[in-house]
């Protein structure tokens, strides 16, 4: 109908958002705006120009962070933690994960799963392409239809060293992986496990994998992204005893695992070798019950520069089994415990002030921010001091429930 | 005492008192439009400000004087501004229109409320104010009907603007 | 793998469900069951049979409702409303509103709104049809991309009065209607409308609008669901001084709509005339404020056989325009006001226990039953005493935000 | 109070008093793969069934023998039963596993945990018990991933059944 508004939205629009318009004093980017001061309009600016809003660099210093939320038609928030403002969101599908980010910087993806009806119709999976600027959507890779869902973990999707190959966990309930080959946007195929998943990088040709007997397998990929070779790694942890939680997290070289009960593992994937460094116990039993890691998706965050590993650590009563099992392994964390990567020693314990918390990330700066989940929340702590420095909440700069965290490089 | 309660008490109060009645009800009632933002921060933020000042100048709340006939998610909140949609949407090129006074000029300016659309719903900052809303029947000035899915724009609704057009005459 | 239960739902088993299993004692339909029974299990009837459900008949004197959610993805869950049992569910796809329940019996009807990817991606709005017994979905009818969102009303889709035609309101944002042959499953075409919107059946072959100039269009099918004629009828009410909501109520052939301030609009559509009753004025002031009607979404019911109109009613402080325009008008409500038919008296005053109500609907039985809903909950009362039988709440009962209530006739 | 600061005080006092830990986490945990359940009744039904007494005889709530390893809605809740998928949902063949304890009779039985698929998310009942739950390099007993999209299921997921299928050997 003529008599709407019905300026397009244009490239000059999108660039004129750029200018100092007198009206536009509270832009979304930035620190504080004096936000009850007077606004006076020039009427010259009117009107208003319409556009969308494009991601700047990030400033050195900065820290930005996505969070994201999980079930149903899962999303990112990207959040600048350092005041608090959201920069923008991504959707990431039925029960999507987490976002990839590649490190050269110029793409984002994302492994979707969707359907053509909402929640029935035809399943699609498809590895989505995203401009880190824009967030604009820049293509699809179909892949098979098997990706993994449930409960999120950091370690079901992850590129290669060299960002050429994507890898996604399947499930069938046979465990596979898909591989992706996103130079020239090809789905390649999947590569079979006997009994194993996860998926982490090791360089950029190979991943490896935790396997049910304990072992760890790797797959060495050749460059078209078809294996080549694959190794079993027999004894890397007691899969009966005190299994892996198979959420890990990397510091260069060496991949960290905590065991259920409270023991790390690690292995080093430097020159191409698999080398198990010693496993060590970092539980402890005090007057709350037993600390054991808090796993119910991340729970393990590493800032390689210093050395320091993050554990979110939750109190049980006792490690018996119930009738049908043991069942303490899924619990919240209350604690962020900080040990030393070369001496086993542990160099903090941070009470989180909220009393719970799902997932823990740390960013990787000299001025390092440690990021808390709690659903509805999340917190900023400075990861050196335990201090905490903002709070996030539902409605307000978060929408869902927050249960993932990657920081941005 | 959860925020059912608290709405409850608040609204046993405000029948009783009379005061603000009318926002109390206006939030309310537009939460249905933005739906499932329970619990509610922008009712939270309706009484606590029913206590302390409006903030007529602050854009990621209601109170903005631009936001008087707003139905949806501030883009304030989102990752845009007043007039800019968030990175990764589209903006609805077609508008409701709204009259709305800026207490810093005394002046009234028409507002053109573009939906930021094809991105997942923002659900940050739910605002309904309804000033001047209409009946579909006469849709121009209709903030409760969705304009995603016009004018060329995707039909998934992400947040609102609220662009300052021109001065009321 | 074979070591996993693997038996397939197979007929036989959605059939064994019915048998008397001494296991399940649990029933999901039906009254209450002895809950903290002992359970003693007939080592006979294991491996229980894994089925699916289907929905018995609907017992003679049962209330059954359909309480629907909003925004996103919307759905509708059917409630057994003496026991508080739900009995299944509905997807009603992006912002969906509300299911069409034909006469019949013998399908149900959802318009639904679909991306390809999740909120993104290709759209494409379909009727589709789902069997009332299994609520699996039977096929689908795709229709023109036009349909309205956003607030839900009860007035944006409809059946003729025979169900051979689904009417669907679109936006575009010109105000057309899109008809739906559902004996051919074809999507007909679109109708224009010069600046009216909602959609009421009158008969087999007609349907009506409310117009921008306070005129009530009549438009007639068909028997291929094409115009065959159309009629303005000016003055049904008054536009700009006192606008009707959108979204009315009928009772036989009469259609009731509520004014902004209070004044209730009636057209009499037998006999394929259109006539005009005197409009009434029903609001009043009190030491509450104003009472208007309260129409966030659904504030009108009527039952028929005791002529009785049930107006979901909220006090506001006066009805001053703001600066910018009035905004009274889409509050909630906090009480039911019951009025008859025939003398216009309010013969009923319903504090809500709650204090707040976003949707009201009456069943059409001889012990009629008032849903209320109120976003997080829904609550029901006897309707001819306003005393409330039972709350049901999320995540227990319900999901979601219910704002659109449907009683299965 | 709202019911995070519920959440807070229990933690605290669970912390302190050593009470019902593990309940109150395996609660908490669970939310997250149900997600976005909140405000959570599994949560405060946890609560009140700390001082409460155990209802292992209602499957309506969490406690319910057969639901010792489960990680999702309960279907008895979304117009299902126990062995039972919903009206419009379709049952994933393939399931993982537990083993639980009838008080009734004191024996052990397994159950196969099949998830309802193909329909909206029930959210309803939502209950995170983890006996025996594995890691998902052992995906027979592994709860926290979804079955549907299994053995020809469509991949969506909607509530989960507890059939039993045998005694414990």
């Amino acid at each position: 109908m003529s008599f709407f508004g019905s300026e397009r939205s244009s490239p000059a629009a999108t660039v004129a958002m750029r200018r100092g318009l007198g009206l536009v004093l509270v832009a979304s980017m930035g620190a504080g705006v004096a936000a009850s001061s007077a606004q006076t309009i020039d009427p010259a600016s009117l009107p208003e120009p319409l556009g969308v809003l494009v991601l700047p660099d990030k400033p050195a210093g900065a820290h930005w962070v996505w969070f994201c939320s999980f079930v149903d038609y899962g999303h990112g928030t990207l959040v600048d933690a350092d005041s608090g403002v959201v920069l923008g969101t991504l959707e990431l599908g039925y029960q999507g994960i987490l976002p990839q980010l590649s490190r050269s910087g110029d793409a984002i993806y994302n492994v979707g799963m969707y359907f053509s009806r909402g929640f029935h119709g035809e399943r699609t999976d498809v590895v989505e392409i995203f401009d880190p600027k824009t967030l604009a959507k820049q293509g699809e890779i179909e892949i098979a239809p098997k990706s993994m869902r449930g409960l999120p973990s950091t370690n079901l999707t992850t590129l290669t060293d060299d960002d050429r190959f994507l890898l996604q966990s399947f499930f069938t309930p046979a465990l596979t992986f898909g591989v992706v080959d996103l130079a020239l946007r090809e789905y390649v195929g999947e590569i079979e496990t006997a009994g194993c998943a996860h998926v982490m990088a090791a360089g950029s040709r190979r991943f490896f994998s935790l396997c049910g007997d304990g072992s760890l397998l790797t797959v060495d990929l050749d460059n078209s992204g078809t294996e080549k070779a694959r190794q079993r790694h027999r004894g890397f942890f007691d899969a009966e005893g005190d299994p892996l939680h198979g959420t890990g997290a990397r510091s260069g070289d060496v991949w960290y695992f905590a065991s259920v009960r409270g023991v790390m593992h690690a292995v080093d994937t430097s020159g191409g070798q698999i080398r198990f460094l010693e496993p060590w116990n970092f539980g402890e039993s005090d007057e709350a019950g037993v600390w054991v890691p808090a796993a119910p998706s991340q729970h393990l965050a590493v800032h390689t520069a210093s050395g320091r590993i993050f554990v979110l650590m939750g109190a049980v009563p006792d490690l018996e089994p119930k009738p049908g099992g043991y069942d303490f392994h899924r619990g919240l964390g209350s604690e962020v415990w900080v040990f030393d990567e070369q001496s086993h020693e542990r160099v903090d314990r941070f009470k989180l002030e909220r009393g719970y918390a799902a997932a823990i990330a740390v960013s990787q700066d000299r001025a390092p921010l440690l990021y808390v989940t709690a659903y509805k929340f999340a917190d900023i702590y400075d990861a050196r001091t335990g201090v905490r420095s903002r709070e996030l909440s539902d409605n307000k700069e978060l929408s869902g429930t927050q249960i993932m965290i990657l920081p941005v490089p | 005492m959860n925020w059912f309660d608290k709405i409850s008490a608040h609204a046993a109060a405000d029948l009783a008192g009379k005061t603000s009645r009318r926002s109390l009800l206006a939030s309310l009632g537009g939460v249905i439009a933005g739906g499932a933002l329970l619990p509610l921060l922008p009712v939270d933020r309706t009484f606590a400000q029913e206590a302390a000042e409006k903030t007529p100048m602050d854009s990621k709340t209601c109170d903005y004087w631009a936001y008087c006939s707003v139905d949806g998610w501030l883009c304030t909140c989102c990752g845009g501004t007043t007039s800019q949609c968030p990175p990764g949407s589209v903006a609805a090129p077609i508008a409701w229109t709204g009259t709305c006074l800026n207490p810093s000029d005394g002046k009234s300016y028409v507002v053109a409320y573009h939906d930021c659309c094809g991105a997942i719903p923002c659900k940050r900052c739910y605002c309904n104010t309804n000033e001047g809303d209409t009946a579909r029947y006469q849709p121009q000035r209709a903030n409760s009907v969705s304009w995603c899915g016009n004018g060329g724009a995707p039909a998934s609704y992400h947040c609102t603007t609220s662009r300052v057009l021109a001065i009321a005459e």
